[in-house]
């Protein structure tokens, strides 16, 4: 006889230490903030900053420039200059706090969404747009700003990140590497493997997990039952949830880890606690999955009122560098607007253009064909 | 009410209602196909008639989405599950040739899943990179998956009733481009085999076979050679896995010449199996070879050069030109 | 001018609250026992269990006899009899503990190893030798003892156990299933799936990891730097290490997560730590990558010894008891052996067979033409 | 010391080495490569002589895998990752197919990604489930990549050189059932272009083309025909993308008979797209259709049964008498 008859009997269970043990901690985790949606500064015990009101306003211009540039893409988009776009309205401060964070030899891995990032690595602008026309599938040269091309396969670029942070290791390198993700993202295997990898490895990057609480039509609760940042406990590095609007504690935060990397302790997990203000991209419809209110309280946690309040309140900047940048704003809108609508189409040969770097018969023969085939069109004044 | 008009994409949507409604097994799986609908809406309403419990929000995990699928047919269910566009099933593709495709001979027989998967497929919607792709033939060279695509409304409705139906694991592309091409669906017809071509032009001079988005494609063509007098006969294969070769033969047999057209890339795609099947099957009947018409051996190109990507009606009636040619 | 140039100033860091916050347990950890390697009965608050005497008995010859089998399999693998073989030499306890924690109704998905699991389900021995001796590819039918067929593919069974246990909850069943991986498949990002699925939707599934220490010749430190059981609080549900060379801690803790489960209180992790005591399969030869001694070592620490000592020194069973199961497994042996040597090659028309549940016109055709070909050789008296 | 008898696995080991040596980005990476030297011991003494941080033994994630090779080739580094076995591949297969083959057109040139992924494929071995398998199209029929097979040690030390040399991802199958055949390597010779077709044995009455562990099937099949009076030409493609068509249809036009080899299923495998092709370009040349001899459209079969199911000499020679019976 086996003990399959006494499976009934339930073992003891003291909840006192199960809890403990075993419980996920699952009350509201704290966020680390150092400007208060008010805009006031609040310390923190462990994340301090302080910034010259020089740098102060930086960040605000960042921000106000990166909106404006964004809001003129959506703006081209209705006009039909874009295919589609993907708005970062409300993610400003968690894309430029950790963007300014960065050095130049440091390396980012963006999703399709990081549009103040690249911008804090001073891509230009435009370069972003030529996905989103139609005319390429990433227009800029990586190498240049060490900023990787927009990954749209979600979660893949982490994995490409950990690999060039292990490069860096094995370079010898003191730079770090950060890989942008979303909150839906979390749910991808190749995320928990490169959680894995950088943690076997102690690889010098960076996770910054922008929780901006949707994922297309699903809220997080679809990803993850616990907050996000503890996931990287159990892959034995450290999270931290940071205020997403929160300019200064993005930039706070990620320093910290960016450094615990650069000396390195390995990887680091930030969630960055925001908001997607619009819907997902161009062509999504948010009003079918949710409420106009929720919005509505987001709002009041503005990342870029947040910094004007505080900027107003110190004394840190005046009307005429409101007006100032209200004005640059302005011209970056059209200097990004007249630069895609000038942006030419493609040459149709271009489609057998660096498929490979050492060339391959077939697209050569390919090549061929189509060119004599359109030309074949040129005589009937097509 | 058994006969109406419908775009494609409705039909769909029916074709799942009714599954739902018929079979308490049918469960709808996919990332934003409960509240939203699904990004083509697809399965909208679904889930407000049929509950959480049977249309649901999956995390963002396309592996997950077809194991956890395979397991709920383990368990008796039959899950229909969505990908949201053709580039992303590529992280479920280890879930589907090793386990999906597999099960059935691993157990002898005695494991059966029923599990499909939908997938938009195809370009001409101008989207972003991986929202374009034809990867077909990558799952029809996986033997046990069924693989089939429908050009039509009704098609759609009664080709998914009967992928929903069958005990195999059915691979269902849907051509996105065609998602509001209205048709006729009859939801009381006798429909046919699911695996069948359909002769949907006849003709005598030559073969045009197609499936998905290329059919009406291909019956335009046929259209337009018909005023310059040549009588092409189009074939809508509707399924790659199995392939129905009868009917293929069949019409070659006729018309001595067959050119084959596909948005995916003719390298190693489907119309390569085609060709070299019935050139074996029509070698003394083929007046020309098999011509292919398809997607250049090149990643799916940016929107903007799409139109001359993807094989349009002159590039059709060119092949059809130098099959006639011969 | 931005904070870029500020980058090198470093934050404050107060290290006794970072501590607290962010870095990874990494002391060793506790793990759950109730039997001693010595045999003596142990104390743990949180899981107990009382077994009669018979059931004691049930447990060590459950494991004698798994042991018997396996050393057969081995056995006849290198008689030519089995192309391969897996032994689960050492893992005894975790497999008949868990095992027998499991109630006719539960469902389990094993990896290629758990012969032991598949014994305590009622698999005749023989059916798991087909796989291995290449003539089918799993034998047995999953539906009859609940015992999903094995998975060769590292992780890929954890999402079916995930998506088989949302299956249940949707029945409103009160069973449970059971996933086994390894060590190493814990790097799968299949396994994360499956975490965050059962997560999400509750489902009613035991991740039972058998951490034998080796994934082939990758030591645990290649998939992870933080015990593995931990893995599971940052996708909120409980993870406990068990001495997975202790069958009634095994039972207990396996137990306690079934009942869990039934409970619809969802996933739990158990991490049974233990060891490989032969080689990874018959294919390889682990004297290229570990030291004997460490072998030497676990053997102190033996499940089955361990039990025998117990049942010993409780008087719980006799010298007849001992020798009769002797005798057991001697007949077992030779039924297996016999059983093994019995098995016909399968028809090469089976080839065909299963491909498809409702039949594929091409199969059908190659098959006859296979047929029609194997026929040609008929008339020359091959 | 140039030129030495060598097993196809051990080429594969100097080629390596020789790698390592030559080149201090070159990294080896996988599972069990370092200290076990790799299942198959390709990786062999490595590890011990260019240290872990060169030859890396990686988590259990072939996903993992690919993924850091493109982030480590980002970096400038030139990986070479092992995946174990053939059919291990597929949770890989997604950062392969939407990332390392397409990263290249997408940067517009900027990004090379010098990655080798070495696979050792096909069957013969007697092994259990998913040990044996030859999933070559479905990774050529996917623009960017680059995808070899050698068939002898020669070959694989040599083509293991260029594809490590080779500024594109390469897939490179490895034959496994043929890594204990020896052959003569000389490591001082300069060998011919990687993607092209090589001549095994020439012969007038009709073309047998393989690839991998088959060439050797057809090179015994052909000795066996002269026996019969019947000259066969045997072509080794070595390369599956691109496909050395110039070499076939030379071999072809002089025959006028094709027939073609895999260890891989039949039904959209490589001898589709080459059939297909053959066919066009030489119409007028051929006197039977392209033949095709490979794997069935199933599941590879459990080991007591994969006699059986690979082409054999039988099969060869069976399908040499039907091309020479049109
Ligand atoms: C592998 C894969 N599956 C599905 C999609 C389609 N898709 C694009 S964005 C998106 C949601 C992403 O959510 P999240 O990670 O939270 O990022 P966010 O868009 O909110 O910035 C989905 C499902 C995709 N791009 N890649
Ligand atoms: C996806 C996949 N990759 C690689 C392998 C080859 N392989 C078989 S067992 C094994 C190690 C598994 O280690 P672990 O999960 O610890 O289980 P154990 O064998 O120790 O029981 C590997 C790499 C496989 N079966 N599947
Ligand atoms: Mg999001
Ligand atoms: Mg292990």
């Amino acid at each position: 006889m086996t003990v399959e008859s006494t499976a009934a009997r339930k073992p003891r269970r003291s909840s006192k230490r199960v809890s403990a043990a075993k419980k996920p901690q699952s009350a509201e985790p704290q966020l680390v903030q150092l400007l208060s949606p008010e805009g006031e500064r609040v310390e923190h015990p462990d994340y301090d900053i302080q910034l010259s009101a020089e740098e102060l306003r930086g960040l605000y211009r960042d921000m106000v420039l990166t909106r404006r540039f964004d809001a003129e893409a959506t703006a081209l988009q209705r006009q039909g200059e874009l295919g589609l776009w993907a708005s970062l309205l409300g993610q400003e401060a968690a894309q430029i706090g950790s963007g300014r964070a960065l050095r130049d030899d440091d390396y980012v891995f963006p999703t399709y969404r990081e549009h103040g990032v690249a911008w804090c690595r001073g891509v230009d602008p435009t370069n972003l747009l030529g996905m989103f026309r139609g005319v390429n599938h990433g227009g800029w040269d990586p190498s240049v700003n060490n900023f990787h091309l927009y990954t749209i396969v979600i979660g893949s670029q982490t994995l490409h990140a950990t690999g060039y942070a292990m490069g860096v290791a094995k370079d010898g390198a003191d730079s770090a590497v950060i890989a942008y993700f979303g909150d839906g993202a979390s749910s991808q295997g190749d995320v928990a493997e490169a959680f894995t990898f950088s943690a076997v490895y102690n690889a010098p990057v960076v996770f910054f997990c922008q929780n901006n609480q949707w994922a297309i039509s699903e809220p997080t609760e679809r990803q993850t039952r616990v907050p996000l940042y503890q996931r990287a406990q159990g892959y034995g590095f450290p999270g931290v949830r940071v205020d997403g609007n929160d300019v200064l504690a993005c930039l706070a935060v990620t320093r910290w880890a960016l450094e615990r990397a650069r000396r390195g302790e390995g990887p680091t997990l930030v969630e960055a606690f925001t908001y997607r203000m619009g819907a997902h991209t161009t062509s999504d419809d948010p009003t079918k999955y949710r409420h106009d209110d929720e919005r509505a309280a987001w709002e009041a946690k503005d990342p870029i009122l947040r910094l004007r309040t505080h900027l107003e309140r110190e004394g840190h900047a005046d009307d005429a560098f409101f007006a100032a940048l209200e004005e640059e704003s302005d011209t970056l809108a059209k200097r990004v607007r007249e630069a895609v609508r000038a942006m030419p189409d493609p040459d149709p040969l271009a489609i057998f253009d660096n498929v490979y770097a050492d060339g391959h018969a077939l697209v050569d023969e390919e090549r061929a064909q189509f060119a004599a085939y359109q030309a074949s069109f040129d005589g009937e004044g097509n | 009410m058994a006969a109406q008009q419908l775009p494609l994409a409705k039909a769909l949507n029916e074709s799942l209602r009714q599954a739902l409604e018929t079979d308490p097994k049918v469960l709808i799986m996919g990332e934003d196909v409960g509240k939203l609908g699904g990004v083509f809406r697809i399965t909208d309403g679904l889930q407000k008639d049929f509950g959480e419990d049977r249309v649901i929000d999956t995390p963002l995990a396309e592996s997950g989405i077809i194991g956890t699928a395979i397991g709920l047919a383990l368990r008796g269910y039959r899950p229909v599950a969505e990908i949201q566009f053709d580039g992303f099933v590529f992280p479920a593709y280890d879930q589907i040739v090793t386990q999906l495709a597999k099960m059935h001979a691993r157990s002898l027989g005695k494991v059966k899943l029923p599990v499909v998967v939908r997938i938009p497929y195809g370009g001409g919607i101008g989207a972003v990179e991986h929202h374009s792709e034809s990867p077909e033939a990558l799952f029809a060279h996986v033997a046990g998956l069924k693989v089939v695509s429908p050009s039509n409304a009704s098609d759609a409705y009664w080709m998914l009733q009967q992928a929903i139906q069958s005990d195999d694991p059915v691979i269902f592309f849907e051509p996105k481009r065609r998602y509001w091409d209205k048709g006729e669906v009859d939801t009381e017809a006798i429909p046919g085999p699911l695996h069948s071509a359909r002769v949907v032009r006849t003709g005598s001079d030559l073969t045009l076979a197609a499936y998905g988005p290329m059919v009406k494609v291909c019956t335009q063509a046929a259209a337009t050679a018909a005023e310059e007098g040549r009588f092409i006969e189009v074939l809508d294969l509707r399924s790659l896995s199995p392939i129905d070769f009868d009917a293929v033969q069949a019409s070659v047999e006729k018309t001595g010449r067959l050119v084959l057209v596909h948005e995916a890339p003719v390298f190693y795609g489907s119309g390569a199996e085609i060709a070299a099947r019935i050139t074996e099957r029509c070698f003394y009947h083929l007046e020309a070879p098999v011509l292919r018409v398809g997607g250049f051996h090149a990643p799916y190109p940016p929107a903007r050069l799409e139109e001359e990507y993807l094989p349009g009606l002159d590039r059709v009636l060119d092949a059809v030109d130098r099959s006639l040619g011969y």
